[in-house]
């Protein structure tokens, strides 16, 4: 894949290249990421991603734990969507060993999914306009509305972040008295939230002309970069895992996906702001539907699946999130891989940073949404 | 008049220079200490102040709480701050150059605080009573982008460079619209001294009536920014101000989400609050300035004088602080265009809108000139900004954009 | 004021000096906006306002500016420091700008002195007169090179555009 | 953008009525001020582990009995354990060493869930920081003794539950060991009966009988954590 740009020699450009490295402690890297910059003046001519920097062995280190054991480290992939690292673990180890689970169970893993998906986006919007220099606001605000929903997760499985909640066959327990309320209270006031936060951002011109045909992905290019998520959305492609797999009982909800048609950064930014309002809508279906009944099929903790493997993928707020395991006939994974979005969507920086300004490259790295936790594993 | 406030300050100037009848020398040098003195010690108070006031407001436009901890809602926290700096260690880098590295905050200080002495702070209350002083104004404001530059130059860092190299771009850029939007207001007053600019936003004959009534809208009809160029050329001036002042959105030279803090990089301790103290009053003598040309300078009803100045420039400052709480950042090359293809072209065009409404004012009373003004004039004006940035648009930016939801 | 004047002069003369000793760029570019506001200065002290803020604007605010961004644009910041300030030519250079200083500023010093200060203290440099002066008797001169300089900027702009449009 | 942009304005109204309303609508500062004021901590809050004892007695109302399935299920490994000894080097059913390096622990609650004797729980304290970030964050077996009260006070649901549980098991024990007595006895009454007819002839295979009987009833009390007479103090 050529990358688009220009490539010019130091004697062409007649002037100096300023190579700057930008990270890993720098303020809007999201993390200990590392862009090597090459600078013409202010405009990128050549860009290095290196990463590495918060490398934990993670898929190496669930080769010796149990299945089940491997739950919690998943939390700490991508620190910000516990549940859906959860519920994609749990997906693809239940196809090993093949089992049903209860109807409630499903419906409590919809419902933390989506909560899950609102806490990403809106703090997502709000580290974005954070990189565009309006010195957090918008991040604050997010952060407030994130709060309440991170109360949930905590009445529900006592911690608000590392939740380790879902198990094989269901979820570890069921929910408290009053908390189905509680969230839909809390849903119920969100889209209050989300027009405040639209009237704020998105008509707002200075948000236009920077993140307008900045960073610019189009369909094919997104396609062959193997992007997801809403970032492949933005681009035009309809390709939702949620409609697509249908895994879960995702079939049973009635939600539409957004697609942008620039693929640019204001179209990322804003096909996020969408989804959170179609999360919405599934969290309130989810809701009324729920049933009464068991959480958990009778499933032992510790098993020893047939030798196998199996790809287990859900639509995890940033993309497509796949387990990748092969059972040997032990308790233990024979190896256990993690297919993480934000690694396969930073692939495209370089392609989409080449021929921008540095402050572009930061908006860009921003619009993809990277969590360092899951590109480094 | 009701301005017995600056009355009583001249008067106990005076009082106390003329104790020294007998030492001319020293009379000199105290008239020199009470032209300079105050001002800094009050500047220096009001950068502390501010420092409070935008973390405050910050923080409320954020829903916190801001500091609170050091004295009664965290009043003494720019104290707690100013010792931190102090005793901190001040670390100069390696390979930059040292003499530079040193002077750079200094050469940023003095002309903020010159500029300081151009403001006339009340009725006769000013350090440098000059003639030009408006244009001394701009004239010493011009060199903070040198200190920028050597801070940035001397630092021996790419982001520093980088934040130097912007700092530079912009500072010329924005200086010429700014000085173009006071145009107008020189031109209408017919004078360089900001008193006498000050003066012409009072309506002298109703002052005068002795009606109570007459007296107090006088001093606030008059001012500039109730005419429609006024009202445009505030903008614009504002606008260009904010990004003098590297502020939020212009504050690309220490843009902290793309070059870590710029030109600030490698300025550590005392150094750094140095600096921190410059642009906070190079913003306030740029708001002060802002007040006289365009908000009636220290006019205003009840106590004209003093106390009417400092509430407009901390106004203004305030308004600078909820700006910065909402607005994103410029990307440079947009900064760059904003300036010439934008203010430049409307502030030029103002200048014209202005002469207009003087000659307008002449023929027809100012009544006539003041609706027609607004109904024309800021038509006008504002048929050419739309005119501008549509021209200027490029073709991919689409504004509004509308979602498909697809199944 | 003699005081001032000396002092303002002494730091223009060690501006000027530093300027072209120091080997530098950005130190001899600094030298030179030294030598610039001690300029200004000196024409505070003759009480010619104007011309003072004139020099600080465009001089110090624009043309020193521009030196540093010609600077920045280069690669090599210091000079060789092999190359001695004292070369072979040195003497006989000093010796030609030294006559050449005499033989313009003696005349013009002398002659200041002969035609005594009645013109000066009967001229009053405020900005407006400086202003009517410039827009009554020499308008139309002013209101060419006005035209000269934007046609001149305009040029710029075409060259700029056309080159960078390729 | 025209004279006055829409969207920029807008978007300070926003900022305006959340400066304004930051005043005096709760929401709009849900800032908690720590050290003087505490959130009330969630009763479901998970932070670092701790051991239940019922009773007065640290040691002996402890319930964990050493088993360490704990320990093996501990995903970083944090848990170390060493079953305590009486004097004749004879293990007895109790930790000797059971230490949390709790700067490992990433409170993931597994530990809880293996547990088969309801002995180690999840505490809510949250206020670890220590001076010693090596010997500090090891919290050792005396501090993870916590009592079965404190664990109501911090979990009461899941305590109460836990509390029924056990008791639910006690009694099953009882019940079934009532049985066993039972059978035992009436057992013993038809031996006592045949060996009145026989008494002579099969007194070796009487003995036989009552060694099986106590064996069985040793067997009883493993299965229920007898070893805690006051288990059902609450």
């Amino acid at each position: 894949m050529p990358a688009r740009g220009y490539h010019l020699s130091k004697d062409e450009l007649g002037a100096d290249i300023l190579e700057v490295a930008m990270g890993p402690h720098h303020p809007s890297t999201h993390g200990v990421f590392r862009m090597d910059l090459k600078l013409d003046g202010e405009t990128v001519v050549d860009l290095k991603p290196i990463f590495g920097y918060l490398h934990r062995n993670h898929e190496k280190l669930a080769e010796d734990i149990p299945y089940l054991g491997c739950m919690p480290f998943t939390d700490r992939l991508d620190y910000l969507c516990g549940m859906t690292n959860n519920w994609a673990f749990a997906l693809s180890a239940e196809q090993l060993i093949e089992i049903e689970i209860p109807e409630r169970a499903q419906y409590i893993r919809v419902i933390c999914a989506e909560l899950t998906r609102l806490i990403n986006h809106c703090l997502l919007v709000g580290f974005f306009i954070n990189d565009l220099g309006a010195l957090g606001t918008p991040l604050l605000y997010a952060l407030r509305e994130r709060e309440k929903i991170l109360d949930l997760f905590e009445t529900l499985s006592g911690a608000r972040m590392m939740v380790n909640y879902m198990r094989f066959g269901g979820v570890r327990c069921d929910l408290p008295d009053g908390w189905l309320q509680e969230c839909e209270r809390i849903v119920g006031r969100f889209p209050a939230f989300l027009d405040e936060y639209e009237t704020l951002l998105k008509d707002n011109e200075i948000v236009i002309t920077r993140s307008q045909n900045v960073g610019v992905l189009t369909q094919e290019e997104a396609t062959n970069f193997s992007i997801t998520g809403p970032m492949l959305r933005a681009s035009g492609v309809n390709y939702d895992i949620r409609k697509v797999d249908k895994y879960g009982i995702y079939d049973r909800f009635d939600f539409k996906v957004p697609i942008g048609a620039h693929g640019d950064c204001y179209d990322r930014f804003m096909v996020r702001m969408l989804e959170m309002r179609e999360s919405i809508k599934i969290l309130k279906q989810a809701i009324a539907d729920i049933p009464e009944g068991p959480i958990m099929g009778n499933e032992p903790r510790v098993f020893k699946p047939d030798p196998q493997e199996t790809y287990g993928r859900i639509e995890s707020p940033k993309g497509e999130l796949g387990f990748y395991l092969i059972a040997d006939g032990t308790t233990n994974p024979y190896r256990y891989k993690v297919r993480p979005p934000s690694f396969v969507n930073l692939t495209a920086l370089r392609h989409m940073c080449i021929g921008h300004k540095v402050a572009d490259a930061v908006i860009i790295l921003g619009s993809i949404d990277i969590v360092l936790g899951e590109v480094d594993r | 008049m009701n301005n017995f406030i600056d009355y009583k300050l001249i008067e106990l100037g005076q009082w106390t220079v003329g104790l020294f009848n007998d030492y001319p020398v020293v009379q000199i040098l105290v008239h020199l200490l009470l032209a300079t003195l105050p001002l800094t010690l009050v500047f220096m108070g009001a950068f502390g102040f501010s420092t409070w006031l935008e973390r405050k407001g910050l923080a409320r436009i954020q829903n916190r709480l801001g500091p609170n901890r050091v004295g009664i809602f965290g009043l003494l926290q720019p104290l707690a701050d100013g010792i931190k700096m102090l005793l901190k260690e001040d670390i100069v880098p390696d390979r930059s150059d040292k003499l530079f590295h040193f002077l750079a905050p200094v050469m940023l200080m003095v002309p903020a605080f010159i500029a300081v002495g151009f403001l006339p702070l009340g009725d006769g209350l000013m350090a440098l009573p000059m003639d030009s002083a408006i244009l001394f104004f701009f004239a010493v404001g011009s060199l903070n982008t040198i200190a920028v530059f050597m801070a940035g130059w001397s630092s021996r860092n790419k982001y520093s460079l980088l934040g130097g190299m912007r700092a530079v771009a912009q500072m010329i850029s924005y200086e010429i619209p700014l000085v173009l939007s006071a145009v107008a207001v020189i031109m209408f007053s017919g004078s360089l001294n900001a008193q006498e600019i000050v003066a012409s936003q009072q309506i002298q004959s109703w002052l005068a009536s002795g009606n109570l009534v007459k007296e107090f809208f006088g001093q606030i009809l008059g001012w500039h920014i109730f005419k429609p160029w006024g009202f445009a050329g505030f903008i614009f001036f504002f606008v260009a101000a904010l990004a003098e002042a590297n502020r939020s959105p212009f504050d690309l030279p220490e843009a902290d989400s793309e070059i870590i803090a710029g030109h600030l990089t490698e300025y550590s301790g005392f150094k750094y609050a140095i600096f921190f103290m410059a642009e906070y009053i190079s913003a306030f003598a740029i708001a002060g300035i802002a007040t006289t040309l365009f908000l009636g300078g220290w006019s205003g009803p009840v106590i004209a004088g003093l106390p009417w100045f400092i509430i407009k420039m901390f106004s203004l400052f305030a308004v600078m602080i909820w700006i910065r709480g909402t607005l994103p950042r410029l990307r440079v090359d947009q900064l760059m265009g904003y300036a010439w293809k934008f203010l430049l072209p409307l502030a030029i065009l103002n200048i014209f809108v202005a002469g207009f409404y003087y000659f307008a004012e002449q023929q027809f009373g100012s009544l006539a000139a003041f609706i027609g003004g607004w109904v024309i004039g800021f038509g006008i004006l504002q048929t050419a900004a739309k005119g501008l940035s549509r021209l200027n648009k490029s073709p991919t930016l689409d504004g509004k954009r509308v979602y498909q939801l697809v199944e | 004021m003699t005081v001032a004047f000396y002092i303002m002069a002494a730091i223009a003369v060690l501006g000027a000096v530093m300027a072209i000793a120091l080997r530098n760029v950005v130190h001899a570019v600094f030298s030179v906006l030294l030598f610039f506001s001690a300029l200004a200065g000196l024409f505070i002290l003759l009480l010619a306002e104007f011309i003072a803020v004139v020099q600080v604007l465009v001089y110090i605010g624009s043309v020193g500016i521009l030196m540093l961004f010609a600077i920045m644009l280069t690669t090599k910041v210091t000079g060789d420091p092999t190359r001695k300030l004292l070369s072979r030519g040195w003497a006989w250079g000093g010796l030609v700008s030294g006559a050449l200083l005499l033989a313009f500023l003696v005349p013009l010093i002398t002659q200041s002195k002969s035609e005594s200060n009645s013109q000066l203290s009967n001229f009053n440099p405020s900005v407006k007169d400086l202003g009517l002066t410039l827009m009554d008797p020499y308008f139309a001169s002013v209101g060419v090179i006005a035209l000269l300089l934007t046609a001149g900027l305009i040029a710029a702009v075409v060259a700029a555009s056309s080159a960078s449009g390729e | 953008m025209s004279l006055i942009a829409k969207g920029i304005l807008q978007g300070m109204a926003v900022t305006a009525k959340n400066f304004i309303q930051s005043y005096y609508k709760k929401e709009r500062l849900p800032t908690v001020e720590y050290p003087e004021e505490k959130s009330t901590v969630n009763q479901f809050t998970r932070n670092i582990p701790f051991l239940v004892y019922d009773g007065e007695d640290e040691i002996e109302g402890m319930r964990c009995t050493a088993c360490k399935l704990c320990e093996k299920a501990c995903p970083p490994q944090c848990i170390y354990i060493i079953k305590d000894t009486d004097e004749n080097d004879k293990p007895i059913k109790r930790p000797k060493v059971f230490d949390i390096d709790s700067s490992v622990c990433m409170s993931c609650q597994l530990c809880v869930e293996v547990c088969p004797f309801e002995s180690i729980r999840m505490d809510s304290e949250f206020e670890l920081s220590n001076e010693n970030r090596f010997e500090g964050l090891l919290i050792n077996r005396d501090e993870l003794l916590k009592s079965n009260e404190y664990y109501h006070e911090i979990h009461p649901i899941e305590a109460q539950e836990t509390d029924d549980r056990i008791a639910a098991k006690i009694a099953e024990a009882e019940t079934k060991k009532k049985a066993r007595e039972e059978k035992a006895r009436l057992a013993a009454e038809a031996k006592q009966a045949a060996a009145a007819m026989k008494a002579a002839e099969e007194a070796a295979a009487e003995t036989e009988t009552s060694a099986t009987e106590q064996a069985q009833q040793s067997e009883a009390k493993a299965e229920a954590p007898e070893d805690n007479p006051e288990t059902k103090n609450t």
